[in-house]
């Protein structure tokens, strides 16, 4: 087909077609030039905007809650300083959640699930607040909660990869069992922190934005990087999208699934210290529902609870969309059941206005297009 | 009470403000307050005295926000608080130790704070700090329940325990006061069931107490909401052979206690009116003012409500203060 | 080549005389190469099932070397143990003169054996450069070198005829035929000595398999060995060197010429009795049915356009066109699968709500589908409520199923497309290919269908079932069942069909009786196309 | 095959392949004697010898529960009054979360995953108690559970069928707004049911067994008819093994999951009302994380998460296993922290015996099996 010379038909095929199809988008119609250099029907259609419109639809809705805001408190939004200042309590309050929401990102992408993350942020939290911890030092804290998360997200993953446990259940027994073994170590007291260096973490702003941000970034940072760029996330998305064919691609789907596990605790660990450092304490309960949070958000920023498919960013805009309606609440004064019941309006609302921005698209084209008959 | 079947609730738990000089209307204050979400009666009743109690004064305006999920939220929400500028914070914290913190901030950048009932352990966190007697609970319960033992004669008596969310540090203060208590007479708790707060929760939990202790003399239930739960299951398991303390002291259960025909015979009071002081003593820290009966100039550091003991006989006193 | 008397099972005289006789006029040429991999008494079971029973394989390099036998014969299993998949009972492989055991499929790889599966493999979310690299990433420090990737990418497309598939396209964007481009992809971006291809044709139409071919043979010149399967008895002709047959898990013949051994006998070795490979006669007249179906400019943006057709009570169309012309997209659309932008579909008259599959299965059509993984199978539930998927409520009372008449009905079935193994219990997931699809079309053949929708229906399927399935579908249409049939093989479409539509890029080119029409014309029709525009269609 | 005459070489396989494969399991073979005897199979036997074996494994798990309880306890199991009134406890325990898990298994086969559960039932709960509707007596509370429960499953269904929305997503909304509404109706206190007849249910027995262990009874049976007898049964299973497919066999796949979310809802209001007598009383806060518990019964049941598979029994006995467990940790007085440790322990455990019981018997017939060469 490559070397048919344009005889008249094709040339007005070539001339027809176009009319009954108006460029449709920017990636259809490249398809479509290559289409008429090569002469054969495109092999593909439009694809991996798919992520980025999705994001674009989530940057909507932080949009329209913000205008929200501001049509509700145009007091407070009309003082630059409180606008600024509220932008970094949101970031702030979504810090902790969006570190374990990258490493869950993670887990659902590779086609698990990781009920836990909760139980290891409290349990590394109290573990690195106990008398004989903070008798090292920060450093000996942090060290202390990066191990612990760990350490728990290689036992979650090996139960998971070599004992053959559903994640479900897996990780929801360590949920159990880790805050079991909170309570235990904590004696069910809440362990002040006394180290100025971790306190600090919460307290410190650099250039007028919270170290806390910063953390946020960096971790979000690496993960997309993980994700995007090494072989290590283009595996996690094979072993999710298609266990199989990785497994006949010569991946080691076991191992690989321990170290998504044990990604996912490291998150933990790093959210123990921000947690802690917030709190100036560590507690049993803390990180109460983390799981939910972190699920939710990585959802509705577009992870599939399948596996195979899902974004960093998106997650991370999935998070900050949650801790934007929380603060919306916050200034608005709104009692906590008015609160859900919005809540669970916004929480539609919002998936379907994706959606609608997804569909308008495509029906907005095709409306546009002259009918044949 | 602590059913909607029955009608304002809190205005027993308020207190009119004609009275006395205090009351004059005086400099406008700003209150900003925050208490976890009421997922059950007491807290509830935190929230509602101090909207009620704040409606009562014309020169009071409240501003709350309802605290989030847990401290990390609680905190986020002060801070929107903070910046709307209120002259006077009163905050019920998720938990004393982990908003000690932001106290200090608040302290720090002036604005004054009145904590309720879950303490700070710094006392530069607050200016004041109004405090329920948690361990004071345990102890007036065991107190109550070794005298009634002593009268019918139990030696070695088998007590059981409902406590509420076991990991709240609040549930173990109580649990504490009411093993020492019981300890100094050398009893002890056979079996303790925590559950939620939550009425079914607490039918759950009892119905486990009852099946591991088939013989009980007595049974301390943290919290009268899930007593109604306690209750059912008892009235289920047709259990009558031991006799119930309650806690916090919900309208219901004094009902109960005064009708004396449940096991339940008393309830340790842990009074959510303090919400009402709280913001009456904010008001005077806002205006500047000390409390009219005191001598001194301001308004103290720390006040602890007693808990008090509500039994058959003196319980037409307290039924207009339960929520 | 001498070798090939012990290879073949002793154990059968008669099949072991049968195979001596070809033998000795095998042109040498073929069987120049060394001896790459050895197979001897490979034993592979499953629980209940005896895969492979003993099997013996001797392949050479720069051959291509066929595997034939019917579905279920072991061939999947086969290769999987070759590529690592499985790992043997029992039994000897030697890889280039070495006894070996793959542990895995990174082994194989290592070793130089990559394999094309016939259930693609692919990631769906990653690119096209991703998937053709996937295990074995170019990578400096963990991170993937993407340009050198996508450069060694677009090198091998270009090698297999496609340089216009971008390396960066999401694989969930292409049709099946590009998917399988980037399968055979992957095995060439390995060094390796054996490339394995399990009915890598099924999916491909007419032009795409001289591609596949051609590629083939520039492989074969570098030394490299092929192992190919097929059902398709004219490509094993056409490419292959030696064949070896399996039955029921066993070598029933080995290495036998493939140009030359009589198809009877390739047959009769696969199945243990002779077929007659051809179509079933047609009626002597015309059916003079009442019409079924009307299709009246149906048209899809950007799949097809101004699709008119009718097909008649008893009669068979078929629809001839290029992978990627529309015509799955067009069945399903008259199915109510999709939505058409225009045009109306109507059932004896009757219009069908648009859009609605219910409709349609109401008012009497039946589809089966073509990709039966993905769109038609449960593969966890047993063969007979697959079977049953589209009537189970037919047999229900009051919402009450019945099982055992769902089981006597789909034992018919499975009786006569000859499943196997015959035990409708099992789930699906453990048949092989070929059978998996039996149950799809299977599932049609039941309950009262008046139209039938085919997509593919022969795709994988072994030449006796296949004789079996045109059978089956001719008889239906003697009973005045409506038949559209889409297949990329165009004689099928031209020995089965009445009537025949050929379409491309989306509309059709023409419409005429079958026995009008030859393959080249078809063709011509389909690929080339542009200079016969203006014939009358 | 079936028409070549036997050859030696075929006579000799015929011989031979019965000595290769002994029989399979059991299971399979009685199931096959009683097709040669019958011509069909038993109308009772289910098709899957994999879910009777994994629900025979989990008959295992609570016989090695009891079996604890007698060695920690045997004061306790001397008596055997007490062990009938211990096995009624554990079933009254059982009973509600067990009538909501039901649904939940319908929904999780179909594909979908329910969020909300434990909201419907406060909602449902505290719906039915507000003065107003006790004022209809027992049959309007009644009435108005069921009818609330049902209400909300229908919407559930319709954002995720109609709405597209995933299910996560759209449940949780759910249960965030529903318990906001239930707070709402409330006022957020705890509303005491006066009503005898339904405070009735929970106290009443039949026959020396509690009423609530006949409505468990009743629901599961009924569950389990739908299931494996009905054609909703039948299209469950089909739309959440592969929708595709059960659409193009002309099911309607989103009537079905609305159809599967109302089940839900409907489960839902049944156990609010079995909830409310047991409390006396409903709270917005009642029946928190039923979900966790309805879904991890689910799971450890056998059914898959993501759809397809699954058993009523498997699920029931999985609820069952959970109340053993709380029974077990009542009866010797643990301590919250110890209890939520051991837990996660026996939830591995209890896994990990299922799957030993699996494994062994493949393995033990596989290695029975004279090797061949
Ligand atoms: N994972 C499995 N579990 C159980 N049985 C299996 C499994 N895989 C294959 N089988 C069985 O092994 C036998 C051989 O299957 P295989 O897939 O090798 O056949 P095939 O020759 O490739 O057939 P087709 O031409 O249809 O692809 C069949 O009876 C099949 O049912
Ligand atoms: N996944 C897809 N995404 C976008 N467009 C597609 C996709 N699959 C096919 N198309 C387009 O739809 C049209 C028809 O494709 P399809 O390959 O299904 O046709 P077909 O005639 O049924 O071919 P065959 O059945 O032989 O594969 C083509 O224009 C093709 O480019
Ligand atoms: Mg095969
Ligand atoms: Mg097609």
């Amino acid at each position: 087909m490559s070397d048919v010379t344009p005889t008249p038909a094709v040339a007005e095929r070539g001339a027809k077609l176009p009319a009954q199809s108006p460029p449709v988008d920017p990636a259809e119609t490249a398809a479509a030039s290559e289409k008429a250099a090569t002469g054969r029907l495109s092999w593909w259609r439009g694809d991996s905007g798919e992520g980025v419109r999705r994001n674009l639809g989530l940057i909507g809705v932080l949009v329209a809650l913000i205008v929200i805001g501001i049509l509700t408190r145009p007091d407070l939004y009309g003082d630059s300083n409180w606008v600024w200042g509220n932008i970094l309590t949101i970031l702030k309050l979504a810090s902790v959640v969006g570190v374990v929401t990258v490493g869950m990102t993670f887990v659902i992408i590779g086609g698990g699930i990781d009920l836990s993350v909760g139980a290891i942020v409290a349990l590394a939290g109290v573990w690195c607040t106990t008398v004989a911890t903070q008798s090292y030092g920060a450093g000996g804290m942090i060290f202390s909660a990066f191990t612990v998360g760990l350490a728990v997200g290689l036992v979650n993953g090996l139960l998971i990869s070599y004992g053959r446990l559903v994640p479900f259940i897996a990780t929801l027994a360590m949920l159990v069992a880790a805050r079991g073994l909170a309570a235990e170590i904590s004696d069910k007291q809440t362990q002040v922190s006394d180290n100025r260096t971790i306190n600090g973490i919460a307290s410190t702003n650099l250039l007028g934005i919270p170290l806390l941000v910063y953390i946020l970034a960096a971790v979000v940072a690496a993960g997309w990087v993980l994700l995007n760029r090494t072989t290590f996330g283009r595996r996690t998305v094979a072993v999710g999208g298609n266990p199989e064919a990785a497994r006949l691609a010569g991946i080691n789907v076991k191992r690989h699934t321990v170290l998504l596990y044990a990604l996912s605790g490291l998150c933990c660990g790093i959210a123990a210290i921000m947690l802690t450092a917030q709190a100036t304490s560590a507690q049993a309960a803390m990180a109460n529902l983390y799981e939910l949070d972190a699920i939710a958000a990585a959802i509705i920023g577009g992870t599939l609870l399948s596996g195979g498919r899902g974004t960093i960013i998106g997650s991370l805009l999935g998070v900050v969309i949650f801790s934007t309606i929380t603060n919306l609440f916050a200034i608005n004064g709104l009692s906590t059941e008015a609160q859900n019941m919005v809540k669970g309006g916004i929480i539609v609302a919002a998936v379907l206005v994706q959606q609608v921005q997804f569909g308008s698209l495509t029906q907005f084209l095709s409306r546009n297009r002259p009918t044949t008959t | 009470g602590c059913t909607s079947n029955e009608e304002a609730p809190t205005a027993a738990q308020t207190k009119a403000a004609a009275t006395g000089g205090n009351s004059e209307p005086g400099k406008k204050v700003t209150i900003g307050f925050s208490a976890p979400a009421a997922d059950h009666g007491w807290i509830a009743a935190i929230t509602n005295n101090a909207k009620a109690q704040a409606a009562a004064y014309s020169d009071v305006e409240l501003k709350s926000v309802e605290a989030g999920a847990d401290a990390a939220a609680q905190r986020a929400a002060l801070s929107t608080l903070i910046s709307q500028k209120p002259d006077v914070i009163v905050l019920l914290p998720h938990d004393g130790k982990e908003l000690n913190a932001f106290g200090l901030e608040a302290m720090k950048a002036g604005i004054p704070v009145v904590n309720l009932d879950r303490a700070f352990p710094d006392a530069k966190a607050y200016r004041l700090q109004i405090k329920g007697d948690n361990y004071g609970m345990g102890v007036a319960a065991a107190t109550y329940i070794v005298e009634e033992l002593k009268k019918k004669g139990v030696s070695n008596p088998i007590i059981g325990e409902i406590p509420g969310i076991d990991s709240l540090e609040l549930t173990q203060e109580r649990s504490k006061g009411f093993a020492d208590t019981l300890a100094s007479y050398g009893f002890k708790v056979a079996n303790r069931r925590p559950a939620e707060f939550t009425a079914d929760s607490g039918q759950q939990a009892a119905t486990g107490l009852f099946q591991a202790l088939p013989k009980m003399d007595a049974l301390w239930n943290h919290d009268d909401d899930q007593g109604i739960g306690v209750l059912a299951a008892i009235n289920q398991a047709n259990r009558k052979e031991f006799l119930m303390v309650g806690g916090a002291g919900s309208k219901k259960a004094i009902e109960d206690i005064q009708a004396d025909n449940t096991v339940l015979k008393a309830t340790v009071t842990y009074s959510p009116s303090m919400a009402s002081s709280a913001i009456s003593l904010a008001r005077l820290i806002g205006q500047g003012k000390g409390m009219s009966d005191l001598v001194e100039l301001q308004v103290p550091k720390e006040i602890v409500l007693a808990s008090e003991t509500i039994t058959k006989e003196n319980a037409s006193d307290y039924l207009k203060l339960g929520f | 080549m001498n070798a090939h008397d012990d290879d073949v099972s002793t154990s059968d005289p008669e099949e072991a005389v049968v195979t001596k006789a070809p033998l000795v006029e095998a042109p040498a040429d073929t069987v120049a190469g060394e001896v790459v991999l050895r197979l001897t008494d490979v034993v592979k079971t499953f629980p209940g099932v005896r895969a492979l029973d003993g099997v013996q394989l001797e392949v050479r390099a720069g051959e291509v070397h066929c595997l034939l036998g019917q579905n279920g014969a072991g061939k999947s299993t086969l290769i999987k143990v070759l590529s690592g998949v499985h790992r043997p009972d029992s039994g000897e492989v030697q890889w280039r003169g070495e006894p070996a055991t793959f542990a895995n499929p990174q082994a194989a790889m290592r070793a130089g054996i990559a394999t094309i599966y016939q259930e693609l493999d692919l990631v769906e979310d990653l690119s096209v450069a991703e998937n053709a690299f996937l295990g074995h990433e170019p990578r400096r420090f963990g991170f993937v070198r993407r340009g050198h990737m996508a450069r060694r990418t677009r090198q091998i497309l270009s090698r297999l005829g496609h340089p216009e598939i971008p390396p960066g396209r999401m694989v969930r964007a292409l049709p099946a035929a590009g998917k399988q481009v980037v399968s055979m992809a992957r095995a060439l971006s390995h060094e390796a000595r054996l490339i394995i291809m399990d009915e890598p044709s099924a999916v491909l139409a007419h032009d795409e398999v001289d591609n596949l071919f051609r590629i083939i043979r520039e492989l074969t010149a570098q030394g490299i060995a092929v192992i190919y399967i097929s059902h398709r008895l004219e490509e094993i002709r056409e490419i292959g060197d030696r064949v070896t047959v399996l039955k029921d898990g066993r070598t029933t013949a080995a290495n036998l010429p493939a140009r030359d051994t009589p198809t009877r006998d390739l047959v009769s070795r696969m199945t243990g009795r002779t077929i007659e490979y051809v179509f079933p006669d047609r009626p002597a007249e015309d059916p003079a049915g009442t019409e079924l179906l009307t299709v009246d400019g149906l048209t899809r943006a950007g799949e097809f356009a101004d699709v008119s057709l009718t097909v008649r009570a008893g009669e068979i169309v078929g629809i001839a066109g290029l992978v990627g012309s529309g015509r799955s997209e067009l069945l399903e659309t008259i199915y109510g699968a999709r939505r058409p932008d225009a045009g109306t579909v109507r059932m004896g008259g009757r219009a069908l709500r648009p859009g609605s599959v219910g409709a349609a299965v109401k008012a009497g059509m039946g589809m089966a589908p073509e990709e039966r993984k993905s769109q038609a199978l449960l593969l966890g539930e047993p063969i007979y409520r697959n079977v049953t998927l589209a009537t189970f409520g037919r047999y229900a009372r009051l919402g009450f199923t019945d099982a055992g008449r769902e089981r006597a009905e789909a034992d018919r079935i499975a009786d006569s497309l000859e499943l196997r193994p015959r035990d409708v219990r099992r789930p699906v997931r453990t048949l092989s290919g070929g059978n998996q699809q039996k149950v799809v079309v299977g599932r049609w053949l039941l309950g009262d269908t008046r139209l039938l929708l085919l997509d593919e229906p022969t795709r994988g399927v072994d030449v006796g079932a296949r004789a079996e399935l045109y059978q089956v579908i001719r008889s239906l249409a003697a009973q005045g069942v409506g038949v559209l049939l889409v297949s990329s093989e165009v004689p099928e479409v031209l020995g089965l069909a009445d009537r025949v539509l050929v379409m491309r890029e989306g509309r059709v080119v023409r419409t005429a009786p079958a026995d009008e029409l030859d393959e080249n014309t078809v063709l011509d029709l389909v690929m080339a196309g542009s200079l016969m525009e203006g014939a009358p269609a």
